[in-house]
């Protein structure tokens, strides 16, 4: 049978599993790439975490504090939003389109004139 | 049955894996390739993760960190170059 | 070093003080410091008559490689004394003789000094060697100062073109004959012809004789101008004329005659030596003598004149080395030899003074063309009764030198169909048949030379400078020599004991010496026998035949000067130039593609074939581990990551699926237990992406490639037989491995990391400590690259900014 | 392993071959990549833990094709650098990446 | 200038806990390590640092991490219901925060948290632009970043 | 233990490095690199000395027991290469001092020199497979970007392609090595062949012995592996391209007859013999290059490839005289055609051209030059009493005598368009009418040449005084023959 | 064509990371002996830690900071590697042999010194140089 720690170990991986595949689903399914950013940001941030906590607990319970797992951990946390920022920032810089249901674009507003990017689905509705 | 659970959790994480793989080789932007990158590469240190646990070692741990650094600094460096050409401006401000 | 030895350096050493003669001294003619050497050194070689002539022989040995069995041997006998007499006496006279030809004010006398002494030198150690290679030392050094002296006015396209066609015939047939030399080496173990003739009975009963008398033969045949190699003689009449009556007639062409008398004692009395040599000598007789006929060229003329003559010296010698078939001493065959060197010496004489009263021709009129000259008699006449001399002699009219030759030629070619060997019953009827006929020709091209430029009317104003007899020094030269010819044709026996008898014991080495037929007693007169008619025959067809020659001088193939063969090299050249230009084209397209593969088929080929030849496919199922599911799903996405690769359009694509690809192998890694290398394929992948980013976002996107689906689908199993060849062979490696337990050199790490090297990891401390030499040179190579990308970014220089 | 060694070698010769500089830069890549799991497949894969001693493991894998697929790896990043760059000089100079066109005249 | 000797001592402890063994000696290099970096890079800082509200940061943790499993409960939702049920759109947002601390704090939450993310600032830094995928009532979006994040993180540097 | 046997590796490195910090300054990189090339040279006389008295060398690297550390190992063989290595390297020093732009000497010239040089001299020590491969990187990267140095058109173009080629053979040198530790368990090459002969050279090694013949035949440019040589050392400056033929293509030669003598030499009449077909191939297809070119360094660069036949072509017959003759045909080919192509850069420098259809009576304006010129071309050419005639000869005889009669004939075949396409030089160059202006004619050349006449004058000693030579290299072939000794001295360290 | 960016979020994330990243580049080339990391490993990580900073700001504000021609420590590098090797012969050992001994200090306790640290801090230099070199280089041209 499972130790108390193994079963908090196991949920820990299976829940980050879980979440990090719903990540790459969401990565999958969604739209557009802006809507896949928040995929790959949040689900694939929180099953990663998770999954490292368990391993974390794991090397705990072996008797070996790992801070290069708990910095790994900040790290991520850190670093995940930058990525998203300066991803979408660029593609949405670049003309990638946005999906065809999308209601606003406040951003392409405030773009100077010569910068607008051409968008192909220009039916984005604009308030 | 700990160890099952492990594999479990690597075969989902496998297919998490292709799943990013699918969307790098589909695209349709670069863009989206950069995500699938960016969360392949996140997915990779959940990997090493579990490996860790199932070796038994903590041989891994520098090579997780160095991931979640690696994959931070190439999506950023891929982004930039996407948005503007450039990965290092000669004088940006 | 004996004085033979110094006899062959001393041209050599004195031509590399030419140059300083020519540059500090220059009030004097070079020529006359030049003199000094071959009058010297003809001085020193008359000495050896004696003794040679009672039998002895010398042998002076210096060791050059010895290892290789290379010694620097100098022999003579009585055949080499010939020669040695030869080449320094009419260098003395050719050297005095250019003293006249070229003029100090306008030509460039040090060239040809240096060339002609080296070549001295070397035709000295031709004659002089014992040791085959020492022979083929000096050989080629024949052949390269030959050609240099074909060149010495090398602005002239003919002279460029006559020097090239004799360097590549020659050189063809020295690079044969030192085959031909290592043959016999490995049949004799010997390098020493003294030491070969040793062993002759072993060399003719050996399997590769006949593939080594060829090979030597194309060294004889080619250096003597021997049908059908003929043809290179004629165009290197573009040389200064001194080069051509001492190296073209005199002394270089005779070199084949040379070798071919050298190793009869060896390979003579086989069939084969018999008719190759005796054959194409007679072929080349008639060859050089109808063609003779047909020149328009002075010395055109006077080098089919010559090729013709020493077809009739190498006839003679193929049907004189049938003596030793019978190891008899019969006059039957000794005449034969006779006739050789007698006549070998005769040419030397009447060649020689004509060569040089045509170059006084040359030089006195500005022409050589027959068509245009004539009458000459009124205004040189002394070069026109030496020439006189020099053509009658030629021709074979008594008294003359010529006339003894010729009459022995008769007799022995006559005698050949009494040999009762080789079939001569049948087709020895050829020789006699031919030989007359050729000699009919040489009486028509001597009456040519002599009558269309000197007798007729002389006109003036045909000639672009006023023609006067030669100054007096440059008429010694032929004038000696047109005595040697009279006083030889009267006294012919003044040669035979001091020449031609040690010459033909040399030649017939292996036989009774002291038998009759060595006893050579040449007469002018020994009755009406079947060789005076033979003579008489000649005169008179001849006369008549030079009348006629208002008759046939219309038909087109005497108007057609090119020999039939020199079409054939030409072609020859072309066609190797066209030949190595499409074989090159083909393979070095420029296209990288291409190349590649080229290599990889040339891979696939040779690996197979292996393979299948040492039936070295194993499998052993037992040692390949369990695989888990998630470990199939990673080695799926790795392999569709990389078959992927090729169907990218974009760039940034590729390189972020590179990025895939980079990371899925760090994962392996990690799988396969080694962190350290996950850690460095990371890092060096973050930056490689990074790296491709930089560089290629100038770059286009990919394009389309317009390839033939032909083209493609052998690309693509190109490669794919590449992938599976390095697939196959490591898993057969690896279970050829597992099959044989040695003991892996790593135990040694895991032992002793700790305790030796004081670290825990071993990979690093087999990387700081037991392999440190790799890894600070893995650092070099990254340092230099690194210095290498600033150098090829920052140095931008233009073609011919430097050299 | 021996499949992904296999297709790497296979993939990388095919890339070469190809027209653009950029894909034979990639292509000499994956041949490095093959190269360098050829060495780790043929050390014997999996035999046991990472070479660390102060683990309390007693098997090891073998640390020494590691250390050797190091260094190879290092190499091949050096010089792979210098390719790109050199890719990229050609580039510039050229204005093309279409090796059909970096062919240079028979007569060179 | 404050910041800087933090982030040493920090960096200090860092390597102490890199190398396994909290020793006096392991701090020591770990300082001096700490101050060759410190020193290094110290041109990349030109700001100073105010000090903590432990008590607020906490409180903003407990937000936060509140708002990060709901927002994984509502990926969940999206990605696993049949029917692609989201209507993004981008909207502006203009923050009162102050400072760039503040805001890059303020853009990782919101990036973090359901259904936005940040994509962008305006020149001078103060308007947010985010990217959501919940665009059916706009006002709520704004209003649910101004109450539960705005607000915490003034909490902590006020 | 011999620590003698790292300088002439070591001393190279350091004094590059080193030379990067003077880049800026001509004459202190000017000094220091003669003070060196120097010290190598006698530390090379040196080392041949040590090993002619002393037998062969070895130094265990670390101190580690064979065959745990990487070993150097220094026989005659290996100090012969390294004689060789240091001389063409001081030669074609003095040459780069009078021709090498100075924009090249800011941007490392000498220390990517030196680097080729600790490259080439580790390729001849090393005695262990996969350090081999290593020096092999270190030379080729010092390789490429001398190549390329100076980033002209042509540079670039061709430059790519030879790096791609060579990059693709070195993938294989892994696999390689990859295979022989799959099969032997070692990376020691004394311990493989020690492990070989223990396993009787059976199956799959012979595939094995292929691959590495494969590498070694790209990096020493055998048919049909050449492509990546011939343009590529048409595009370099003269010196670069002197050392280069004077050492790259070496490297892989020695490669080759240092792995089948000590490692895989129990097949020979597989592996020898498929070394002999592609030597007869490599000798004719290059020569045939050179006789279609008219570049002058195009020419040079196509008769290296067909030289390179001659080398192994030695190996290939696999008897003592033979193998003798291929490493004096090495050395020889080193020397001669390092020569011609810094004659070459003469030529360049006098007319501004490397077509020799463009060319004309040089002779008649730099006498000495084309004089020398020609005793070298004489030489390559195989015209005694020059060293090429000994290279040749020594391949002859024992080709002949183990009834090699297709390869013989095939080499003299191609000794004579050799001599063919060095005349065609001669005759369109140096022959004819002048073709370069009155200006040219008065270009002095003396400086050049004086830098050159060093491998003249060897090339005629190596002819006139082989004896010394030869006896010799017939000790070492006989040492190479016997691999036991080979093995024994380094896993004895 | 140029955007004005704000990089707020960016600037201010690196400004923390590098530093980490830096201490834990330094931190791998220390452990290199005994865990996974060492000169190389370490050496390629600063690189990267400093090429963050670059992608970060721009190349003139990084020169400011870093007033370090990055080509030089290439051959300091390779200097202080190949040199290490000579402590072997000092000691009439062959080249390239390191030494290691630990020795127990009060208050610190054991440590152990060993020459192939300083044989690593050569390459270390020699290979975060190089990494730079290239990429800098690479990025500079125009
Ligand atoms: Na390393
Ligand atoms: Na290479």
């Amino acid at each position: 049978m499972l130790s108390l720690i193994e079963i908090l170990i196991s949920i820990f991986v299976l829940l980050g599993s879980f979440l990090s595949l719903i990540g790459s689903l969401g990565i999958m399914r969604l739209p557009d790439i802006y809507s896949r950013m928040h995929a790959a940001t949040k689900s694939a941030t929180l099953g990663v975490v998770l999954l490292i906590l368990g391993t974390f607990t794991y090397f705990l319970g072996e008797g070996i504090f790992s801070l290069q797992l708990l910095l790994t951990i900040a790290f991520v946390f850190l670093t995940a939003p930058v990525a998203a920022m300066i991803i979408s920032r660029s593609a949405h810089r670049n003309g990638v389109e946005l999906w065809g249901r999308t209601k606003h674009d406040e951003l392409q507003e405030s773009y100077p004139e010569h910068l607008e990017p051409e968008r192909e689905n220009e039916k984005v509705e604009r308030p | 049955m700990f160890e099952a659970i492990m594999q479990v959790g690597l075969i989902i994480f496998s297919i998490s894996l292709a799943l990013c793989v699918w969307r790098a080789l589909k695209g349709p932007t670069l863009w989206d390739r950069v995500v699938a990158l960016d969360s392949f590469g996140l997915n990779l240190i959940g990997f090493i993760g579990i490996i860790m646990i199932l070796q038994s070692t903590n041989a891994f741990a520098e090579v997780v960190l160095v991931l979640g650094i690696l994959a931070f600094v190439s999506s950023v460096a891929l982004a930039k170059f996407l948005e503007r050409g450039v990965v290092i401006d000669r004088d940006s401000h | 070093m004996s004085f033979l030895h110094w006899a062959i350096l001393i041209p050599f050493l004195f031509a590399i003080i030419v140059p300083m003669l020519y540059k500090y001294i220059r009030p004097v003619h070079t020529g006359w410091f030049i003199l000094i050497v071959p009058s010297v050194l003809f001085v020193f070689f008359l000495p050896y008559i004696n003794p040679v002539a009672d039998g002895e022989t010398f042998m002076e040995t210096v060791p050059w490689v010895p290892s290789l069995g290379i010694n620097f041997s100098a022999f003579i006998d009585g055949w080499s004394l010939l020669f040695a007499l030869l080449i320094t006496g009419i260098g003395a006279l050719v050297v005095l003789y250019s003293i006249y030809y070229l003029d100090k004010k306008y030509e460039d006398l040090t060239n040809f000094y240096v060339h002609l002494l080296m070549f001295m030198g070397a035709m000295l150690g031709v004659v002089l060697s014992d040791n085959v290679i020492v022979l083929y030392v000096f050989w080629e050094l024949t052949s390269i100062s030959s050609t240099l002296l074909i060149s010495y006015w090398y602005h002239r396209d003919a002279s460029i073109n006559g020097a090239l066609k004799s360097l590549n015939i020659t050189v063809l047939g020295g690079f044969a004959m030192l085959a031909g030399f290592a043959l016999l080496y490995v049949m004799t173990g010997t390098f020493s012809i003294q030491e070969m003739i040793g062993q002759a009975g072993g060399v003719i009963d050996h399997p590769l004789f006949l593939p080594t008398i060829i090979l030597i033969l194309l060294g004889a045949f080619t250096k003597s101008a021997q049908f059908p190699f003929h043809i290179w003689l004629p165009d290197a009449m573009e040389a200064p004329t001194p080069v051509s009556a001492y190296l073209h007639s005199a002394t270089m062409v005779k070199a084949g005659i040379y070798l071919v008398a050298r190793f009869t004692p060896l390979f003579g009395g086989a069939p084969e030596w018999f008719w190759i040599i005796a054959g194409g000598g007679l072929l080349t007789l008639l060859w050089g003598s109808l063609s003779a006929i047909r020149q328009k060229d002075l010395k055109g003329l006077l080098a089919y004149s010559t090729v013709s003559q020493l077809g009739m010296v190498m006839c003679l010698l193929g049907l004189g080395s049938a003596a030793l078939y019978f190891d008899d001493a019969n006059e039957l065959y000794t005449v034969a030899i006779l006739a050789a060197v007698f006549h070998l010496f005769n040419h030397a004489s009447f060649k020689g003074s004509l060569f040089m009263t045509a170059g006084i021709v040359d030089h006195e009129t500005g022409t050589r063309d027959i068509r245009a000259l004539g009458g000459l008699m009124l205004v040189m006449p002394a070069t026109a009764t030496i020439s006189l001399i020099g053509a009658a002699s030629m021709a074979g009219i008594p008294p003359l030198n010529g006339f003894l030759s010729k009459e022995h030629f008769f007799m022995a070619i006559t005698d050949a169909t009494e040999y009762g060997i080789f079939n001569m019953e049948t087709a020895g009827m050829l020789f006699p048949v031919i030989g007359w006929l050729a000699s009919v020709f040489t009486f028509v091209y001597c009456c040519i030379f002599f009558f269309k430029t000197f007798a007729g009317p002389f006109e003036p104003e045909r000639f672009a400078k006023k023609v006067h007899e030669a100054p007096i020094g440059m008429l010694i030269s032929p004038a000696v020599l047109g005595l040697v010819v009279v006083i030889v044709g009267i006294f012919p026996n003044l040669l035979s004991q001091s020449i031609i008898e040690p010459s033909m014991a040399a030649i017939l080495q292996g036989l009774p010496t002291d038998a009759e037929a060595f006893t050579v007693d040449i007469e002018h007169w020994h009755g009406f026998d079947l060789e005076l008619f033979m003579t008489i025959g000649v005169v008179g067809f001849g006369s008549l035949l030079y009348l006629a020659m208002g008759k046939w001088r219309k038909l087109s193939i005497y108007n057609k000067t090119t020999d039939p063969f020199s079409p054939v090299y030409d072609s020859g050249i072309t066609g190797l130039l066209k030949g190595s230009r499409l074989i090159t084209n083909v393979q070095m397209t420029g296209r990288l593609r291409d190349y590649l593969t080229f290599v990889s088929a040339f891979f696939l080929i040779i690996t197979i074939w292996t393979m299948i030849r040492y039936d070295a496919f194993v499998i052993d199922t037992q040692n390949i581990s369990e695989i888990s599911t998630y470990e199939v799903v990673l080695v799926g996405l790795l392999v569709i990551s990389m078959l992927a690769l090729p169907f990218i359009q974009q760039r940034v694509a590729a390189i972020v699926v590179l990025g895939f690809v980079g990371f899925l192998i760090a994962l392996f890694f990690v799988n396969f237990r080694a962190p350290d290398l996950a850690l460095t394929q990371l890092l060096i992948e973050t930056v490689l992406v990074i790296l491709f980013m930089l560089a290629f976002y100038h770059l286009p996107e990919f394009r389309k490639e317009k390839m033939k689906a032909s083209f493609k689908w052998s690309n693509a199993l190109l490669s794919f037989g590449v992938g599976l060849m390095v697939t196959l062979i490591a898993l057969s490696a690896f279970s050829y491995g597992q099959g044989h337990d040695f003991s892996p050199v790593s135990d040694y790490y895991i032992e002793n990391s700790a305790d030796l090297a004081g670290g825990y990891n071993m990979v690093n401390v087999v990387l700081v400590d037991f392999r440190a030499l790799d890894t600070v040179l893995e650092v070099l190579v990254l340092g230099v690259a690194a210095l290498a990308v600033v150098a090829l970014i920052r140095l931008k220089m233009k073609e011919g900014d430097d050299i | 392993m021996s499949i992904v060694v296999g297709v790497s070698f296979m993939v990388g010769t095919y890339l070469i071959m190809a027209r653009s500089l950029l894909s034979v830069v990639i292509g000499l890549n994956m041949l490095a990549h093959g190269s360098h799991l050829l060495l780790l497949t043929m050390a014997g894969l999996k035999t046991g833990a990472p070479p660390l001693l102060d683990r309390p493991e007693t098997a090891f894998s073998d640390p020494l094709p590691q250390a050797l697929i190091l260094t190879a790896i290092v190499i091949s990043f050096g010089i792979t650098a210098f390719t790109i760059a050199i890719a990229y000089r050609t580039y510039k100079v050229y204005q093309t990446d279409d090796l059909e066109q970096l062919r240079g005249s028979p007569d060179e | 200038m404050a910041f800087q000797i933090l982030l040493n001592i920090v960096i200090a402890i860092f390597w102490m806990a890199l190398q396994g063994e909290y020793t006096s000696v392991n701090f020591v290099i770990g300082y001096v390590i700490g101050l060759g970096v410190v020193y290094f890079l110290r041109g990349s800082l030109n700001e100073t640092f105010y000090m903590r509200r432990v008590w607020a940061i906490i409180k903003l943790i407990v937000i936060f991490i509140k708002e990060l499993v709901v927002a994984n409960l509502d990926m969940i939702r999206i990605v696993l219901s049949p029917k692609l049920n989201v209507t993004p759109g981008i909207i502006a947002l203009r923050t009162d925060l102050k400072t760039d601390w503040e805001i890059t704090i303020l853009s990782m939450c919101i990036t973090l948290t359901p259904g936005t993310m940040t994509m962008d600032y305006s020149q001078d830094g103060r308007t947010l632009y985010i990217h959501s995928i919940h665009m059916n009532s706009t006002q709520e979006v704004i209003d649910d970043v101004r109450n539960n994040f705005e607000r915490a993180i003034q909490e902590v540097t006020k | 233990m011999n620590n003698l046997i790292i300088l002439p590796i070591v001393i190279p490195a350091i004094i590059g490095a080193l030379l990067v910090f003077f880049a800026k300054s001509q004459k202190i990189q000017r000094f220091i690199s003669v003070i060196t090339m120097t010290a190598i040279l006698f530390v090379s006389i040196w080392l041949s000395i040590d090993v002619y008295q002393n037998g062969i060398q070895v130094i265990a690297l670390g101190d580690w027991p064979m065959p745990f550390g990487i070993p150097l190992v220094a026989d005659m063989f290996a100090t012969v290469m390294i004689l060789l290595s240091s001389v063409v390297g001081i030669f074609c020093l003095f040459f780069a001092f009078r021709t090498i732009h100075p924009n090249r000497e800011r941007f490392y010239f000498y220390p990517f020199y030196f680097f080729l040089i600790a490259g080439v001299n580790g390729t001849f020590l090393t005695g262990d497979l996969f350090n081999l491969f290593v020096f092999f990187e270190v030379t080729l990267i010092a390789s490429y970007i001398l190549i390329v140095h100076g980033s002209t058109a042509f540079q670039l173009r061709e430059s790519f392609k030879y790096l791609a080629m060579n990059v693709f053979a070195s993938m294989f040198f892994v696999v390689g090595v990859a295979y022989i530790y799959a099969t032997t368990g070692t990376m020691n090459i004394a311990h493989i062949g020690l492990r070989v002969e223990e396993l009787g050279q059976e199956g799959v090694l012979n595939v094995v012995a292929i691959v590495l013949l494969f590498v070694f035949a790209m990096k020493g440019a055998l048919f049909p592996l050449y492509f990546w040589l011939p343009r590529s050392y048409t595009g370099p400056p003269a010196v670069v391209s002197a050392l280069f033929v004077g050492l790259l293509t070496k490297i892989g030669i020695y490669a080759i007859i240092r792995v089948f003598t000590v490692i895989f030499n129990h097949e020979i009449s597989f592996t020898h013999n498929i070394i002999l077909i592609l030597a007869g191939l490599t000798m004719l297809v290059g020569v045939l290059g050179a006789v279609a070119k008219y570049d002058f360094k195009s020419i040079l660069a196509y008769h290296s490839v067909s030289q390179v036949g001659y080398m192994v072509m030695g190996l290939g017959i696999f008897t003592p005289l033979a193998l003798a003759g291929a490493i004096y045909f090495m050395v020889h080919h080193s020397i001669v055609k390092a020569g011609l192509f810094l004659f070459s850069g003469v030529a360049e420098k006098i007319t501004g051209t490397t077509d020799i259809k463009q060319m004309g009576g040089l002779l008649k304006t730099h006498p000495a030059f084309s004089w020398l010129f020609f005793v070298t071309a004489m030489s390559l050419a195989g015209i005694p009493p020059l060293a090429g005639f000994f290279g040749k000869f020594t391949l002859i005889v024992p080709g002949l005598s183990e009834g090699h009669y297709v390869v013989v004939a095939v080499s003299l075949i191609v000794g004579l368009l050799t001599l063919f396409s060095m005349m065609k030089i001669f005759s369109y160059s140096f022959w004819g009418r002048q073709k370069h202006s009155a200006s040219q004619a008065k270009i002095k050349t003396r400086d050049l040449l004086v830098a050159i006449s060093p491998f003249v004058v060897t090339t005629i000693a190596m002819g006139l005084a082989a004896e010394p030579i030869f006896s010799y290299f017939l000790d070492m072939a006989h040492e190479l023959l016997d691999p036991s000794i080979y093995i024994e001295s380094v896993l004895e360290e | 064509m140029k955007w004005k960016t704000n990089n707020l979020l960016f600037i201010h994330v690196t400004r923390i990371v590098a530093f980490l990243i830096l201490t834990f580049s330094i931190y791998l080339f220390f452990a290199g002996h005994d865990d996974p990391g060492g000169g190389f490993i370490g050496g390629l990580m600063t690189a990267c830690s400093v090429l963050l900073l670059y992608l970060t700001f721009d190349k003139r504000k990084i020169d400011e900071m870093l007033p370090i021609n990055y080509v030089y420590l290439i051959p300091a590098g390779l200097l202080i590697a190949f040199g290490t090797g000579f402590l072997g012969i000092l000691f009439a050992d062959p080249y390239l042999t390191q030494y290691f001994d630990y020795f127990t200090l009060p208050w610190i306790g054991e440590f152990e010194l060993a020459t192939a640290v300083l044989f690593d801090v050569g390459i270390y230099l020699g290979v975060a140089a190089s990494a730079l070199v290239i990429i800098v280089t690479i990025a500079g041209d125009e």
